[in-house]
């Protein structure tokens, strides 16, 4: 009789989409870290589901493009669309989330999907930060243009990603699970090639 | 009498070349012409010279709105293949290719027609089942093409890439020997040559701002910038403005136009001895006889009636030949420009007769039609000349996209180069 | 490489959009009572104009809406963006 | 440095001395020979300082050629640049920095560039006219192909590229600003000063390593300093100022939509090879709310008899070589030109000790001060006067014959300065297909309509003055910066002169009887002209195409207006009338891999992994590409011969104990909403309202034209929820055409979609122990009975707190299942499921084995969904509603699509028992001829059949229902397999459904 968490635990069981990648950029002027599991949720419907969300949530929520709501609780409901938020949260965090939702938003016309395991999330941090990710990325991110707090859908080159400007010198990029190697990749050359 | 060949060049060249004639006259337009042809690139000069040639109707007139050869016919790729998949498309294909054996002759006019071999490259094994089904219905069919190894496929073309590491590596190639290239401009000046040796008027600069018809329907004439000229017979071979002429008789289309791609390298020493195709990773590449790499890019995803394409397209391209070929990287592109091309829902042409009596078409060919030159002036014009679409031409019908018998070569490949 | 002015992230790059070709065509219904003809007319048959021309666009790899555009296919140039659903503003070329 | 290894530098201290850097010798070679330069230096200044006169030959009559420019214009000295993988040829002299170790080589020659076997081409040049090839080459027929091509094909071409992949990388990048200053010349400066005051975020662009422009070439004063000094100073300001962005060697080579620059800046190219990590050169994306074009004007020569001989050279290109690099082109001058702006040169070589023969000006009179300065100077002046011819060889020029008043003199002379003008570089006005305007007063073409967002300032715009230059550069930056709202208070003008530059337009002198040359590195002359011009070729773009004018890698920069202008003069044409070719990106040549930038390798795509990728390449896996990912295609074991051997036991062991296969990359798509039933009645051809709340069905969807799109399985978990598989290749299209269909057919409906492919592993266990094994891994307290999960069932079910949907399917026939998993734990449950699977005597399986199943099941995949069948080629036609509408419906009832004889989807098995079936082989009828008029189908997919114990096939035949039994051929082009075989149903396996819903 063998299974998953008792071979190894649940914890131990899990791997990560940067396992067995090496995230060192071999550069002054840029870092990659994992930014580890969370909880994630893609929300999808129109302005009353948007409305008890924020209430249940106590969130501000974000109405326009590059719009960022975040609590001290560490939750953060990014705009990624006018019917589209994606709700980033600490992992434990997830089913208390997934209570209140599923409760406010009841009977309300909405999806609410569980994409915590869809995706990948990478802190790019450094002085060339936007310039690195400018080898890739077709947004000007210039601090007036891109203020931090700001986050968009957008492109890597070739790989499609969620991008977040956390600090002036950090953004968290999202993208789904297998483009991770794409995008390290990447920016490992994007990071090497600024200094 | 001007006719061509090496005594002709050197006893002019004696005469310090002062004795050459036009190669063809400017003349005014006629009041009236049996039929008029709207578009001088090399498919409607081509229809031109075999009215006049294998159907005795020899008071025609091109007309066109820039210069002779400024379409398409000077912006292509030049690749000539016929290993399509449909029967359809073989026999239209072949035709052309049967043509172009014996073109220099026939026009006393070098087009340069070189079959040094087109290889199309297959990447992964949905490639390999599509080429090799090509292949097996090109046989049927009579026409060459075979099945190479990586392996063969760099002994037949030494600069390709056949890496296993490769992103996309080559597993194999099906080659068409008889394929190669043309010179793209000698075609429409040998043609637009013949054509007007056996008296077609062609006439640049020369807009067509309307149709006129009668009662019934039926075309009468065409207004143009140069005045009113009548005809019973309209044959448009207007490539990416097909949709606008047509227009002018009330008739919509199944088209789109969309800007291609495509450039050229500085010119070095001989280094791709053939032409090589993919269509998986969107690259087409030969080397010109001047040693230009000539190189063709992807078509914009938006309409347009602009010679001007996108960057990233370009990029998109040269991406793909810098994996294929990776001695290229440090050649320099030197020239990039667009053309418009007109595309159907299956990616075939359409030739043939349309709603209004005497209003002929011919186009359709997107990206690929270039090779297709004198097999579709000659159905084209067996068509106009007889009233009744010649049996080549009878497939590639409007209609086929209400019936559904479509010759859907799109699925086939990605871009029919 | 077009500038789009998404109506709902403002400007972006054009490698972030697919064109969904001619707008403003009615998908023909009810199935029973319309033939192959009309049919083909809705699939096949474009307007495919030299000058202004109405079109769908998709924000693909940003808010995944599609919308409509009016854009010079001469110039290039945009005319007008306009959510889907919405009847076509007037802009200088008019129609 | 002696002055033996560079006879021609000026001494240091003189007059003119040039601003290389004399206390770093730089050693280099050309062709072989070793010799030396200074920082600072071009390889063409490097050059001439050596006494180098012969650089190259011809294109087409391999005539002795020289250095004709000092910049990206020359026509002439293109030379092979360094060697083996990184060889670079027709790289231009006058652009490369000179660096320590160079190595050089001329082309286009053989033996050697002194003695050239091909120069005899020059004795048979009579034949060797525009076009010449048009007309010949056709006898005998065969010979075209087999002799005169080759040979054309080998005497064509330039350098000689690279035979190894090329080892440096490219990097790529977008860049953002307000204003973009194209040119450092005194306008550009001007401009990026105005702008860069006033906050805007700016960036300037130098095609140059320094910035100056001409200030760096001539002997001006700004403020009452040397201009050079002016440009430092200027240099030094905007790379204080941290809004703007100063990139020298970097040349803007094309103006695209959106107000879109295309930049490439060269890295590493002026040293040896770029250090480690470090890009040779860098792809600007440049987005410009506004651009000031500052690209200045080239010089443009003048036609007559041996223009092209080593020592002519560009009036302005003399002087670059005096002032800027000290370096003396020739001791004994003639000045040519048809301007004021060419007398300066003749000044210049005064100052720099080098004796002036005479100034020829074709102008009857001009200033005064000029004549005044030149007789000063011991020059004599030669007005109304023109050269006709020079004489010399490969060892450069040795007289200029000027005819005065009809009268001849012959001048001794090894330096032959030429100025026709200027041209303004209207290029980049014209890349979005403005056009430029004749001016009468410059004789050339000045930008006319000028893209959105562009202004045009200094030579560029025809303003050839240093004072005009500043000031109207200043104006255009000041406004570019106030468009995108900055401004400054505006500085006071530097102080400049605008010296005379009045000229008479002259583009060939008719009296010559020598050849000629208009396009110098094409080989195109006078002669050319009018032959083009009798045989009819008379339009600018017939001109180009059949002489080869401006088509070369100078682009027509020195060329084109001299050759249109003749032209003009032949077919009376004015020069506003004639126009000018629409010039295209690029302005300059651009390496090719500098457009791929980081795409190459294996990230030329990205490559997608599966949570399970690890552990089946330590499991041996052979991966094949699937799509965009790399997935098992078949799991070998040591002692295995061949793949098939391998297959074969994957499929047996599945059949009789089971098997697991990662099918992680088929796409799920998450749809919730009210109407999720309805929307999917109206995207599949069957029902999925119908559905219950924990069952899945196989879907078909149609495109709107009729033909199959896509098929999977769609399984219910509430009634607004359901989760929608799709295959591996068209889960991006799916999800993009439901999105479609969503938001432009039916916003009305409750729906919503989300692409769920990679939050779930998904497993496939299949085989009669396949629930064995799945129980062993839930443990005893869940039930996975027939009753508690039926076929086509499915469950949410927690496994030890992690929750997995069950999916009771079978693509292979067998008793099956597929398990989805959160996918950071698909690796451990994989690594877990195999555990079990082995100890149960099972193993894993890849692609190819579920090939072979599907096959043997008859299945239908990619090659039979290959966007031309419709559903009832595929024996699905039974699933499409009668009841309702759906994408595709109609069109799929077009008589085409409906006609019974369409090829039909059959089984065919060999005649000969244990022959080997061919994927892609046409069917024909038993006994036909091999020809496409008998051709009734073909064989879509082939595989040897472990259950069937033979080879079988899918085909697509001509009524295949009706014919079951019948015995056709089916004809193989390729492996000379020909061969009889038997129609039989597509079901081969199984077919009543026994063991699936075991």
């Amino acid at each position: 009789m063998s299974d998953v968490a008792a071979s190894k635990g649940a914890e131990a069981a899990r791997r990560g989409p940067f396992a067995g990648l090496n995230l060192d950029t071999r550069a002054s002027g840029v870092t990659l870290a994992d930014a580890g599991p969370c909880a994630r949720f893609l929300l999808r419907g129109g302005g009353a589901a948007a409305l008890a969300v924020g209430m249940a949530l106590h969130l501000d929520m974000p109405r326009e493009a590059y719009g960022c709501a975040t609590d001290d609780a560490g939750r953060a409901m990014l705009w990624l669309g006018p019917d589209e938020w994606m709700l980033v949260a600490p992992e434990d965090d997830a089913a208390a989330l997934t209570q209140k939702l599923d409760a406010a938003l009841n009977d309300l016309a909405h999806a609410l999907t569980d994409i915590s395991h869809r995706n990948a999330g990478l802190i790019v941090r450094g002085p060339q930060v936007a310039d690195a990710i400018n080898a890739g990325c077709p947004l000007d991110l210039d601090i007036k243009a891109f203020p931090v707090g700001a986050c968009t859908r957008t492109l890597l080159a070739k790989a499609e990603i969620v991008l977040w400007r956390i600090e002036a010198d950090a953004f968290r990029i999202e993208t789904t699970r297998s483009f991770a190697p794409y995008v390290v990749a990447l920016l490992q050359q994007a990071a090497r090639d600024q200094d | 009498m001007g006719t061509f060949s090496f005594g002709s060049l050197l006893r002019n060249a004696m005469a310090g070349h002062k004795d050459w004639p036009r190669q063809w006259r400017a003349p005014d337009p006629k009041p009236a012409y049996d039929a008029i042809i709207v578009g001088a690139g090399g498919h409607g000069l081509a229809t031109a010279y075999y009215l006049a040639k294998e159907h005795g109707v020899r008071n025609v007139a091109v007309l066109e709105k820039g210069w002779l050869g400024g379409g398409n016919t000077g912006r292509n790729t030049t690749i000539i293949r016929s290993n399509y998949l449909w029967e359809e498309s073989e026999a239209l294909y072949d035709h052309a290719v049967k043509l172009w054996e014996g073109l220099s002759h026939e026009l006393n006019y070098n087009v340069m027609y070189s079959p040094r071999g087109v290889l199309m490259l297959a990447h992964n094994i949905h490639d390999i089942q599509v080429f090799k089904r090509h292949v097996h219905a090109n046989r049927l069919a009579g026409i060459d093409n075979e099945w190479l190894t990586a392996e063969q496929a760099k002994e037949f073309c030494p600069p390709l890439n056949i890496a296993p590491g490769m992103r996309y590596p080559v597993l194999g190639a099906a080659l068409r020997r008889r394929g190669g290239v043309a010179r793209y401009d000698a075609v429409a000046w040998g043609y637009a040559r013949a054509a007007d040796r056996l008296g077609v008027d062609i006439i640049q600069n020369c807009e067509v701002k309307g149709i006129r018809r009668d009662a019934n329907g039926a075309v009468t004439g065409v207004e143009t910038t140069r005045g009113d000229i009548a005809t019973k017979k309209i044959g448009v071979v207007a490539a990416g403005h097909t949709s606008v002429v047509m227009s002018m008789a009330d008739v919509r289309m199944p088209l789109e136009s969309f800007p291609l791609q495509a450039l050229v390298s500085e010119p070095v020493k001989p280094v791709m001895p053939c032409v090589v195709m993919s269509n998986t990773i969107h690259a087409y590449i030969s080397q010109s006889d001047k040693g230009e790499l000539v190189i063709g890019a992807g078509t914009d995803q938006y309409i347009s009636y602009s010679q001007t394409g996108g960057l990233h397209i370009t990029t998109h391209t040269l991406d793909a030949i810098c994996e294929l070929f990776p001695m290229f990287r440090r050649m320099r592109m030197l020239r990039n420009w667009g053309g418009i091309v007109d595309v159907t829902p299956d990616r075939s042409p359409i030739i043939g007769k349309t709603p209004v009596p005497g209003l002929f078409v011919n186009c359709g060919w997107g990206t690929g039609g270039f090779k297709a030159t004198p097999g579709s002036g000659h159905v084209f014009a067996a068509t106009i000349a007889r009233d009744e679409p010649h049996p080549i031409a009878a497939p590639f019908t409007m209609e086929r996209f209400v019936t559904g018998r479509l010759i859907d070569e799109a699925a086939a490949a990605a871009v029919a180069h | 490489m077009l500038l789009i002015l998404c109506p709902y992230c403002g400007p972006r790059a054009e490698i972030e959009f697919r064109c969904g070709g001619e707008s403003h065509i009615e998908r023909p219904g009810p199935y029973s009572e319309v033939d192959d003809g009309a049919w083909a007319d809705y699939l096949f048959t474009r307007k495919n104009p030299k000058g202004e021309h109405r079109e769908r666009w998709l924000h693909a790899a940003g808010c995944r809406q599609w919308f409509n555009v009016a854009r010079d296919t001469v110039s290039h140039t945009i005319l007008a963006v306009y959510p889907m659903g919405k009847t076509r503003p007037p802009t200088e070329a008019g129609t | 440095m002696s002055d033996m290894a560079q006879p021609n530098r000026l001494p240091a201290g003189g007059a003119i001395e040039g601003r290389v850097d004399r206390n770093r010798p730089l050693a280099f070679t050309f062709d072989g020979k070793s010799y030396s330069g200074y920082a600072g230096d071009t390889l063409a200044s490097a050059l001439i300082a050596a006494g180098v006169k012969l650089i190259g030959r011809s294109f087409k009559y391999h005539r002795p050629r020289g250095i004709f420019s000092a910049g990206p214009e020359e026509p002439n000295a293109l030379i092979e640049l360094r060697g083996g993988a990184r060889r670079e040829p027709n790289t231009r002299a006058t652009t490369i920095e000179l660096y320590d170790g160079l190595e050089a080589a001329s082309q286009n020659r053989w033996p050697s560039l002194a003695f050239d076997i091909l120069a005899i081409n020059q004795i048979a040049s009579p034949l060797f006219v525009g076009g010449f090839y048009y007309k010949t080459f056709m006898w005998p027929a065969s010979f075209w192909e087999k002799v005169y091509e080759p040979l054309i094909r080998r005497a064509a071409g330039l350098g000689r590229a690279s035979e190894s992949p090329d080892p440096d990388h490219y990097e790529k990048a977008y860049a953002f600003c307000d204003v973009l200053v194209v040119g450092s010349g005194p306008a550009g400066l001007a401009a990026a000063l105005a702008a860069g005051r006033s906050g805007a975020r700016v960036i300037l662009c130098e095609d140059d390593a320094q910035l100056g422009g001409r200030l760096l070439s001539e002997r001006q004063t700004i403020d009452d300093a040397p201009a050079h000094l002016f440009a430092a100073a200027a240099g030094g300001e905007l790379r204080s100022l941290p809004n703007v962005c100063v990139m020298s060697r970097t040349q803007v080579f094309g103006a695209y939509d959106s107000e879109v620059y295309g930049a490439l800046e060269r890295v590493a190219d002026h040293v040896t090879a770029p250090a480690a990590g470090v890009p040779r050169q860098r792809f600007w994306h440049i987005a410009a709310k506004r651009c000031v074009n500052a690209m200045g004007a080239t010089e443009r020569p003048i036609v007559f008899g041996g223009n092209d001989r080593p020592g002519v050279m560009l009036a302005s290109a003399v002087r670059t070589y005096l002032n800027r690099f000290g370096v003396l082109p020739g001791r004994k001058a003639v000045v040519f030109t048809t301007n004021d702006d060419g007398w300066r040169t003749a000044a210049d070589l005064v100052a720099a000790g080098a004796q002036v023969e005479a100034v020829v000006d074709p102008r009857a009179s001009v200033d005064e001060n000029l004549t005044k300065a030149a007789a000063a100077g011991g020059v004599r002046v030669l007005l109304g006067g023109y050269i006709v011819n020079v004489t010399g060889g490969a060892r450069g020029v040795t007289s200029a014959i000027v005819s005065v008043a009809g009268k001849r003199q012959i001048l001794t002379a090894d330096l032959v300065a030429v100025s026709g003008g200027w041209n303004p570089q209207v290029a980049l006005t014209t890349h979005r297909g403005g056009k430029p305007r004749w001016s009468d007063a410059l004789s050339t073409f000045v930008p006319g309509d000028l893209p959105d967002g562009m202004t045009v300032a200094g030579a560029a715009n025809g303003d050839l003055g240093l004072a005009e230059s500043l000031r109207k550069g200043s104006e255009a930056g000041a406004a570019a910066a106030a468009a995108c709202g900055f401004s400054a208070a505006p500085a006071p003008q530097p102080r400049a002169e605008d010296e005379p530059t009045a000229v008479a337009p002259l583009w060939h002198v008719a009296e010559s009887r020598h050849k000629a040359f208009v396009d110098l590195q094409n080989d195109v002359t006078a002669d050319d002209i009018t032959l083009a011009h009798a045989e009819g070729f008379r339009s600018i773009e017939h001109l180009k195409r059949y002489t080869t004018l401006g088509m070369a890698t100078d682009q027509g920069k020195t060329s084109n207006l001299n050759g249109h202008a003749m032209m003009a003069a032949l077919t009376g044409q004015a020069m506003s009338d004639v126009g000018t070719i629409l010039s295209r990106p690029p302005h300059q040549p651009v390496a090719i891999g500098a457009f791929a930038g980081h795409h190459r390798d294996r990230h030329f795509r990205p490559t997608r992994h599966t949570a399970g990728h690890a552990w089946a390449l330590e499991n041996g896996a052979v991966m094949v590409e699937a799509g965009p990912w790399l997935r098992p295609q078949y799991f070998p074991r040591s002692g295995e011969k061949d793949w098939l051997t391998t297959v074969v036991r994957e499929v047996r062991t599945v059949r009789s104990v089971v098997g697991v296969c990662d099918v992680s990359t088929l796409g799920r798509i998450d749809i919730q909403g009210r109407d999720a039933a309805a929307f999917l009645d109206r995207v599949y051809v069957n029902t999925f309202s119908t559905l219950p709340v924990g069952k899945a069905r196989y879907g078909v969807m149609l495109r709107e034209d009729g033909f199959v799109m896509d098929d999977g399985t769609t399984s219910r978990f509430a009634e607004d929820h359901y989760v929608m598989s799709t295959t591996t290749a068209n889960a991006a299209k799916i999800m993009q055409h439901l999105e479609f269909c969503h938001q432009a057919l039916w916003p009305e409906l409750d729906v919503s979609m989300v692409s769920v492919t990679e939050q779930w592993s998904q497993y496939a266990v299949a085989g009669p122990k396949a629930r064995e094994l799945l129980m062993q891994l839930y443990g005893p307290d869940v039930d996975l009975s027939n009753d508690a999960l039926p076929y086509m069932g499915c469950r949410e079910i927690p496994l030890r707190g992690i929750p997995t949907r069950l999916f009771r399917i079978s693509f292979s026939g067998e008793l099956a299942y597929e398990l989805a998993v959160p996918a950071r734990y698909g690796a451990a449950v994989l690594e877990a499921l195999m555990a079990l699977c082995g100890a149960l005597g099972g193993c894993p399986y890849g692609t190819e084995a579920q090939s072979v199943m599907r096959i043997e099941k008859g299945h239908v995949a990619g090659n039979e969904l290959n966007g031309q069948t419709v559903a009832r080629d595929l024996g699905l036609g039974r699933m499409m509603s009668t009841k309702r509408d759906y994408i595709g419906r109609v069109m799929a009832g077009r008589p085409a699509l409906m006609a019974p004889d369409r090829p039909t989807l059959v089984g065919i098995r060999p005649v000969e028992k244990g022959r080997r079936l061919t994927a892609g082989a046409h069917i024909l009828p038993g006994g036909a001829a091999a020809v496409a008029a008998n051709d009734q189908g073909y064989v879509t997919s082939v595989a040897y059949s472990p259950t069937c114990e033979g080879w079988i096939g899918l085909a697509l035949v001509v009524n295949g229902p009706a014919r079951h039994g019948e015995r056709v051929h089916a004809f193989d082009a390729m492996r000379n397999n020909d061969q009889d075989v038997v129609i039989c149903s597509p079901v081969f396996v199984d077919p009543e459904g026994v063991r699936l819903r075991g």
